[in-house]
């Protein structure tokens, strides 16, 4: 059982970013000190939840407990080893996708950079608002926000086509967060507490079951719109309008991973492994997750259009995670929460990859990429690199991941989500790897002076091929990712509702 | 919409009427009204006005005396509703005045 | 001692309470001309009725018996108030109808305005041409 | 619609009786202690002496008896006569409107008798004053045609 | 000072009323000073107001008997928690809105010699509305519900060409409210034969079965419903939110409704007790369910409005539904959700209300369809101000409007009433549907004129209430466990629940 001590360092890993924001709206006539302070403001952020590590590793967490929002309930924020598990990936991606957001923004030459920016910094403090929280109303606080600051960013080239995605995000994710507002309501007035336990708080407390599962749906459908379990993901592939480091950061940092991180958070520190056992609530779960990977597998097939395929694939591969939640095995949610961090930096990369390409030759069609890989060697490498790792080969991360996942369904005893595993692992080798075919092996008309693009676009994203590739070789060797997921699964399996 | 208006009526008016049967008799002597005491056996104000005004104020009209000094706050209220509808008036109407004033 | 016809119930309760209903109907149709009557100044008229019912019904409370106007008598003396009528009722209702007669100076005023402005104070009329209106801040 | 009619008797009966009915409102509003009457009833009469001679004469005639720049001024004063009466006794220690408090000789019932006139007289010109404001009010909004 | 401390209930009317007067007086020497009057008046009961509270919520209930006579023969003013609180918000909104008053009031009311008249009604408006809610005296709060109302028929009559015909659209309404108020009083009077509040509370238990008193209470609700602009009873509200003057609006909207709002708090929560209005007579029932219809019907009409204030105008129909609701709970999280968007929706519809007219300053309309990405860069403040309080209204955490519905849903749960739950959060969601609207326009519109405008941002005293709005909406928003826990804590534990 973790013991806790006060500490403000999550408080100011929040809100750092927050404070930049001022800043960058300062200095929008100045670009370059614009900038700075974004970056500032990352690897701030970035050492800030680094500086937690060691403390979380001994099973000692920092807590931040600050007034009251509303009677009762503290507007507190906790590093638990999930929590800096999760943090520790936004945090860590947003220093790539910043320094990625330069070269993109400039390339394309945009416009309303500063508003781009002071969004960014927003949605990043939301983010870690959300790893760091320590009871639902903290979380739904800060979940809120991050919907209503990606919003600026959904539509931020302001054409018809974006304002209509904008629309669809805002119908999805706003519905999704009063229902989430009404879970937390239903809680706090029938359970009478908020604040998350590792192993469940609803078993503890006197609940008919019909109340129980009432909730769980609602939960399930208030978190699962940003993890995008069907039939919650409509919004993701229409929001791909957006630029292409928002697409980087909706899809592998921020948004759809603080939802996945939503349903860990509620089946594993509000309900419980025991209780869902007990009700059943795992197997629905598992039942949508199991759909979602095997029907967006199959639907991301049918898109020519590169960055809506990645869109269907991120759609899969959330409801991975989801799964490792639902198998109530320590082994599977350690691979679940490994997987929140091992696609994040594959898919990270492949929409850099995508990102690059845009700028650099102003395509988005898969159908066009004839020939690629010979212009852009190095992009269209990182670019197999993540193919590979979402398909869930070795050496790369993503196979670790599948590997504890797979382990897990052993452990809990549904070999079927093993099939599916390979099955799905299959299917992403079937939409990844044609395109490095014709990227590579196939001679497309391509302007003569095309040649790689700018490194400012390059460097990050063979940063995070890397990334993927080391931490597929050594899980532990960054940030000890791997004891990190071990132990955040572990407390929740230890934990008194188990 | 007529008939919503006519059912509006009907209804008001039967309301009136029921409520007016638990009504004390008009002139009663004994209603609530002009008991001594209430129910509750707190001084009932319309007895202690018809007792008290000479005493207090060596004047033998009551209604003055109610009017002007035991619940004053009420008159000088509707002073300030006249005066209200004066200065409403004004701003309304006084159009002219300010047009000719221009000229 | 015989019972004298007021003191019959049925008869008591009547004499007791037909007052009261004149004024009730008396408010009903104020009330009709205010919902009913699509002319402004009726409805006013109407409001005028509706706010005397309402005076009356107070004062109609504040009757009693063979009792005298609320100015003290030496005769009578102050000792039993069954003599005197409430003094509390006339006094409310004169701050009740300058209350009246306020609400319908203003009233009158805006019935002025708007027929200068619109030349009719018939609703319907008055919905048409303010709908022809262009003037739209 | 407001042009004045040289009608003799009107004019004429109207200006002798204003004066008497402006006697008669004075007579109610001071001997309202005693018999029916006070400030709204004498107040309004006095406010009709004013109006009649306005029916009659006209508005632009009857200036000369009762300027109609005088009229929301005096109402105010009236008013502010009231409030005046309760400050005092505010400020001489009393709750508002506390005749008691006021700083004249005798008893509290006579310092309340006194309270009780100063009042009078206030609602008296208040209601004046104002009824005659409204009339001219409404007579100058109203569209001449 | 100890006289101000002893008198200090009765200061706000009293020396409201006398500046009312004064400022025509003043201003034939200077006309400037009769806003300045106005603002030094209405600051000083904001600071009069606050001492109240402070009295209030450490002595408990003050009472202070006008002219020395005790109740019930006499008329008492009552500073309870609920009172004193509310006249805080009313008087620090009414503060807010006339210092912002002065550039709406010379551009929206052509004829110059109106504009200290407007100003004395304004006061006088004021001064009933502390009237209506210090008074512990059923008579005393009709009188100064009729100056309310007068002057609010005055300052919306003055607005636009159709303000008239809204003004007495309005007053019409208002005086059917009125007369049914005194009626059910005149009813109530009958069978207990006492005025005061207290007194009446304390006489009830006896006589409360009778159908007298029933219906009496019955009349008292629909009028104060038509004056709070409860749903099916809001006809008048829209025109004349639209057709007043900004200033006009912005003083109505947030503070008028909540007054009747706040006698219908008293009378069923205070007087009858939420026992009898709940179970021995289902009053509360009636209204929660007319104001859940309310809440969508004046969301629904919200979305149709192409013009900013009629917009606006639709949703305080909605919104004043919220506190229908919290008052239709009957239970104490209801009531905390109720008195709490009382001081919510104030802020937050003066908020709009003002930055609306700061549009119709600058800008010259406040067509929905005719805002775009210009009105941002001319006006980045004021815009910035209104997408604080739009969110707010939305309700998202951790602005003020979200803790308002938070305690009312915590309230529909206890009640175990399912659909206001449900309406409550899909509320919400068509509050956000309008407001993105607008907000989508004012920001992500590219503008018709590419060139460059200029920034051309309100005055300072339009700008500055409107910021120090925006900022309080966060303050409460974050704050507002201090408030219900100090404030509103207090106010239900005296309600008869």
């Amino acid at each position: 059982m973790e013991t806790t001590f006060p500490s403000l360092i999550p408080l100011l890993a929040v809100s750092v970013s927050l404070a930049a924001v001022p800043l960058i709206l300062l200095s929008s006539s100045r670009p370059n000190l614009r900038e700075f302070w974004t970056l500032a403001a990352a690897l701030a952020k970035f050492g800030l939840v680094l500086a937690l590590l060691p403390q979380v590793l001994t099973g000692r967490v920092a807590e931040a407990r600050l007034f009251e929002l509303a009677p009762g309930i503290r507007l507190a924020l906790k590093a638990d080893p999930a929590g800096v598990f999760f943090a520790l990936v936004a945090s860590g991606l947003w220093i790539l996708t910043s320094v990625y957001n330069i070269g993109y923004m400039r390339g394309l030459g945009e416009r309303r950079q500063t508003r781009y920016y002071a969004a960014f910094a927003v949605c990043l403090s939301a983010t870690i608002g959300v790893a760091f929280a320590a009871n639902l109303l903290t979380f739904v606080l800060f979940y809120e926000i991050l919907t209503v600051a990606t919003y600026p960013l959904v539509i931020h080239k302001e054409t018809d086509e974006a304002v209509r995605a904008g629309r669809k995000y805002l119908v999805y994710t706003l519905t999704a967060g009063v229902l989430l507002i009404a879970a937390t309501a239903l809680t706090w007035q029938t359970a009478g507490r908020l604040e998350f336990v590792p192993g469940g708080f609803l078993a503890a407390t006197t609940l008919s079951a019909r109340t129980v599962k009432a909730l769980f749906i609602l939960f399930l459908a208030g978190v699962g719109v940003k993890a995008s379990i069907m039939p919650l993901h409509g919004w993701l592939p229409t929001a791909m309008v957006a630029p292409t480091p928002v697409s980087a950061l909706l899809h592998a940092v921020a948004v759809v991973k603080s939802g996945v991180f939503g349903i860990i958070r509620v089946t594993g520190f509000v309900f419980g492994p025991r209780l869902m056992a007990e009700l059943g609530l795992n197997a629905v779960l598992a039942g949508f997750a199991a759909a979602t990977i095997l029907l967006a597998s199959l639907l991301a097939f049918r898109e020519d259009n590169l960055k809506r395929r990645l869109a269907y694939s991120t759609v899969g591969h959330l409801s991975y995670i989801a799964l490792g939640a639902a198998l109530l095995a320590p082994a599977a949610l350690a691979g679940g929460i490994l997987h929140l961090a091992f696609h994040a930096t594959l898919k990270i990369t492949l929409f850099f990859c995508a990102g690059a390409i845009y700028v650099n030759l102003h395509k988005e069609k898969i159908s066009e990429m004839d020939g690629i890989g010979k212009v852009m060697p190095w992009t269209m490498g990182a670019f197999t690199v993540g193919a590979i790792g979402l398909a869930g080969i070795p050496p790369l991360n993503g196979f670790v991941s599948k590997w504890y996942l797979g382990l897990g369904s052993l452990q809990a005893g549904r070999a079927f989500a093993l099939v599916l595993l390979v099955l799905s692992g299959l299917l992403n080798a079937g939409y990844f790897f044609p395109i490095v075919r014709r990227a590579f092996f196939r001679n497309g008309s391509l302007p003569a002076h095309a040649k790689e693009a700018s490194p400012a676009l390059v460097i990050p994203l063979l940063v995070t091929a890397g990334l993927s590739l080391g931490l597929g070789l050594y899980p532990d060797l960054f940030f000890r990712f791997f004891r990190l997921a071990s132990a955040a699964a572990a407390s929740v399996f230890g934990g008194p509702g188990s | 919409m007529k008939a919503v208006n006519y059912a509006v009526l009907a209804l008001f008016g039967a309301v009136l009427i029921l409520g007016g049967l638990s009504l004390p008799d008009r002139g009663d002597p004994t209603a609530p009204l002009n008991r001594d005491k209430s129910a509750a056996g707190t001084p009932n104000a319309p007895s202690y006005y018809i007792r008290n005004p000479e005493r207090d104020a060596d004047t033998p009209n009551m209604v003055t005396v109610v009017l002007a000094d035991y619940r004053g706050f009420d008159t000088m209220g509707e002073e300030t509703v006249i005066l209200t509808a004066g200065l409403i008036c004004f701003l309304i109407l006084r159009r002219e005045r300010t047009k000719e004033k221009r000229r | 001692m015989t019972t004298s016809w007021k003191d019959i119930p049925v008869t008591k309760f009547l004499l007791g309470h037909y007052g009261y209903w004149f004024v009730f109907i008396l408010m009903t149709l104020g009330f009709y001309g205010m919902v009913v009557k699509k002319n402004l100044v009726k409805k006013l008229i109407g409001m005028n009725i509706f706010q005397v019912a309402i005076i009356m019904f107070y004062l109609s409370s504040a009757g009693k018996w063979k009792a005298t106007i609320p100015i003290v008598d030496p005769a009578i003396g102050t000792a039993d108030t069954a003599r005197y009528i409430d003094p509390l009722q006339h006094c409310l209702m004169l701050t009740a109808i300058v209350v009246g007669v306020a609400t319908s100076g203003v009233a009158y005023a805006l019935l002025i305005t708007i027929y200068k402005r619109f030349g009719t104070l018939h609703e319907d009329e008055l919905i048409e041409r303010m709908k022809n209106d262009l003037d739209m801040e | 619609m407001m042009r004045r009619d040289d009608d003799a008797i009107i004019s004429l009966v109207s200006r002798t009786v204003s004066p008497f009915i402006m006697i008669f409102a004075l007579y109610v509003i001071f001997h309202g202690h005693y018999s029916p009457g006070g400030g709204f009833q004498g107040g309004t009469m006095l406010a009709a002496a004013l109006i009649l001679v306005r029916l009659a004469a006209g508005s632009d005639l009857s200036q000369l008896q009762f300027p109609r720049s005088w009229a929301t001024p005096l109402g105010s004063a009236g008013v502010l006569i009231y409030w005046g009466t309760g400050f005092v006794s505010m400020l001489c220690g009393g709750n508002f409107l506390n005749y008691a408090f006021l700083p004249v000789s005798g008893p509290p019932p006579h310092h309340r008798n006194l309270g009780i006139l100063f009042i009078e007289v206030g609602v008296g010109l208040a209601v004046m004053g104002i009824l005659t404001a409204i009339y001219d009010d409404l007579l100058e909004g109203h569209p001449r045609d | 000072m100890t006289w101000i401390w002893n008198n200090s209930p009765a200061l706000p009317v009293v020396l409201l009323l006398p500046t009312a007067i004064a400022i025509p007086l003043f201003a034939l020497i200077e006309r400037r000073l009769a806003r300045w009057l106005a603002l030094a008046v209405s600051l000083t009961t904001v600071g009069l107001s606050i001492l109240n509270l402070v009295k209030a919520l450490s002595l408990g209930p003050i009472h202070y008997h006008m002219g020395g006579w005790p109740p019930p023969i006499g008329i008492e003013y009552v500073l309870d928690p609920l009172s004193a609180f509310v006249l805080l918000v009313i008087n620090t909104i009414g503060f807010l809105v006339l210092v912002h008053a002065k550039k709406v009031v010379d551009r929206e009311i052509p004829e110059s010699g109106k504009h200290v008249p407007y100003y004395a009604v304004a006061v006088l408006m004021l001064c009933g509305f502390n009237g209506i809610v210090a008074t512990g005296d059923f008579f005393n709060l009709y009188v100064w519900l009729e100056i309310a109302s007068l002057s609010l028929y005055g300052l919306i009559a003055i607005g636009s060409r159709k303000a008239p015909v809204a003004a007495i659209r309005y007053l019409i309404l208002g005086t059917i409210g009125a007369c049914f108020y005194l009626l059910g009083l005149g009813f109530l009077f009958t069978m207990t034969g006492t005025l005061n509040m207290a007194d009446l509370k304390a006489i009830l238990p006896a006589v409360g079965h009778e159908p007298a008193v029933v219906i009496g209470l019955g009349l008292i609700v629909v009028g104060m419903g038509l004056k709070m602009a409860l749903f099916p009873l809001h006809g008048w509200l829209p025109d004349s939110y639209t057709y007043a003057p900004s200033t006009s609006s912005a003083l109505i909207a947030p503070i008028g409704t909540k007054v009747g709002a706040y006698v219908l708090i008293r009378v069923l929560f205070f007087i009858f007790g939420a026992a009898y209005v709940s179970r021995t007579i289902p009053v509360t029932t009636v209204i929660g369910w007319l104001a859940a219809a309310g809440i969508l019907y004046g969301s629904i009409m919200a979305m149709a409005q192409t013009e900013l204030k009629r917009m606006l105008a639709y949703s305080s129909i909605a919104q004043v539904g919220y506190i229908g609701l919290g008052i239709g709970l009957a239970n104490p999280l209801g009531l905390i959700g109720a008195v709490l968007h009382v001081m919510n929706h104030a802020a937050m519809k003066a908020l709009l209300f003002l930055a609306a007219g700061n549009f119709r300053a600058v800008l010259g309309h406040s067509d929905i369809s005719r805002l775009d990405g210009s009105t941002r860069r001319r006006m980045p403040w004021t815009t910035a101000a209104f997408a604080v309080g739009a969110l707010s209204m939305i309700g998202i955490p951790p602005l003020a409007g979200f803790f308002s519905k938070w305690y009312l849903a915590l309230g529909a749960v206890a009640k175990k009433q399912w659909v206001f739950l449900a309406v409550i959060l899909l509320s919400s969601l068509l509050n956000a549907v309008y407001f993105f609207r607008v907000i989508e326009r004012i920001y992500f519109a590219r503008a018709e004129s590419t060139a460059a405008a200029p920034r051309t941002e309100a005055s300072a005293s339009m700008l500055v209430p409107v910021l120090v709005l925006a900022a309080a909406l966060i303050g409460l928003g974050v704050l507002n466990a201090f408030i219900v826990k100090g404030v509103i804590g207090k106010i239900v534990t005296s309600a008869m629940f």
